[in-house]
């Protein structure tokens, strides 16, 4: 596969993991000792029990990992643009989750709170629209389905 | 007279959450004629694999952007293609 | 001062409180391995180097400690009819604080991220116009400035 | 004659953020009659402080409930009231 890395400071860090999230970890980074920001805002999507195909006991994501990751970023390039955000961080898990596992995070903070909750939902909404990840709802009656989505939407 | 070799190129194809419950596989190289197109690859895929439904709805990706499927740009050696189905991230 | 703390599950826990606010620990208690909800959001406000009267160095916030709590809980009751929320957290620090302090949480989830985006949204305006606290800019040039807020809002 | 006691009552007054520092207290316990109104008990305190400024933006309340500042509700003994200026939580 090719190499298409170079999208801004946090380049580095995995928007796409295999393994838990940590929750801490992300909101630790958060931390602003010289006051930058005032608000911070995080949303973590998580597994749920009830899902478009009835009763669930856990979740499959999948994802086209390097376009994913790609795509995360330059969300989080426009979100920083669109808003003034100071930190962000911004991770989706892959792989079999039980209820209540995290399967998202996207923690941000700006300088106002009306930012910070309007580029949270930007991204989020986003998210769904243009990252290239799947799910499969591992139904408590027995059988597993890959929930009905949303075509890509290219711009 | 001598037998000419017809010039080829290999690509990586990528199956996608319920496409690759159809081609049984998640990805294969294929080797194609130089001057394929992602448009006939699509035909391609369609034909070897006559089940994937709703093509409409399925985006085609090339080394990670996303293309039209009825694109007469030409396929280059090493090129990487995907089939993505709609997405239900988040 | 008169008891008048009947207000639903989870009165018996601090709102407001002269200590850091522990995030991790709020955070923590939303985790639900039962998968009722499906997401969480949550509100950090902290203290920013720039406030109402120029750069600030520091805030110190005062409440009216026992309405403020009543207040709170309220506020707590009425997002949880309003909106579907199985867990909440509401806690704002009193004090002292230094730049980059957290000055309040607000933690909670839902099934839905709308609602969560909502619920947290409504909660932080409803603290803004009704819950008596004060808060005075500590300048960097030196001297204190209360900051001109806002007359309660009845209902 | 005998001379008769006056019956009165005791209330507790609260003055919070700017308002504590034109009154250079932050509570006071207050001894009045028992027929003192709420209208009466205002105005008994920004005679005793003058400085009290933008009486309409400060919001009263009696155990811990806002109340109307012309309000001819009638104390009683143990009761708590506040002067609550403008507030900027969060």
């Amino acid at each position: 596969m090719k190499s298409n890395n170079a999208l801004g400071p946090s380049s580095s860090s995995q928007r796409i993991t295999n393994s838990e999230i940590d929750v801490n970890d992300v909101i630790n980074s958060m931390a602003d000792i010289e006051g930058h920001s005032g608000a911070t805002v995080i949303f973590v999507g998580s597994v749920r029990n009830f899902g478009m195909n009835g009763k669930v006991k856990g979740m499959y994501y999948e994802s086209y990992t390097k376009m994913a990751e790609n795509k995360i970023k330059n969300i989080e390039k426009l979100a920083m643009e669109k808003y003034s955000i100071k930190k962000i961080k911004v991770v989706h898990r892959i792989g079999e989750l039980a209820l209540g596992n995290n399967s998202v995070i996207i923690a941000l903070s700006t300088p106002h709170s009306k930012d910070a909750f309007k580029a949270c939902k930007y991204i989020l909404a986003r998210i769904k629209q243009e990252v290239p990840i799947w799910k499969k709802e591992i139904l408590s009656k027995g059988d597993e389905k890959w929930v009905d989505g949303k075509s890509i939407k290219t711009n | 007279m001598t037998t000419q070799m017809m010039p080829i190129i290999r690509v990586t194809v990528l199956y996608f959450a319920y496409i690759h419950e159809t081609t049984r596989k998640k990805e294969e190289i294929m080797e194609l004629s130089t001057n394929t197109s992602i448009k006939d690859l699509v035909s391609i895929i369609l034909t070897r694999y006559p089940n994937i439904k709703n093509i409409k709805n399925i985006k085609i990706s090339v080394n990670y952007h996303i293309v039209n499927s009825n694109s007469n740009s030409i396929l280059k050696n090493d090129d990487e293609v995907a089939l993505l189905p709609p997405i239900s991230g988040g």
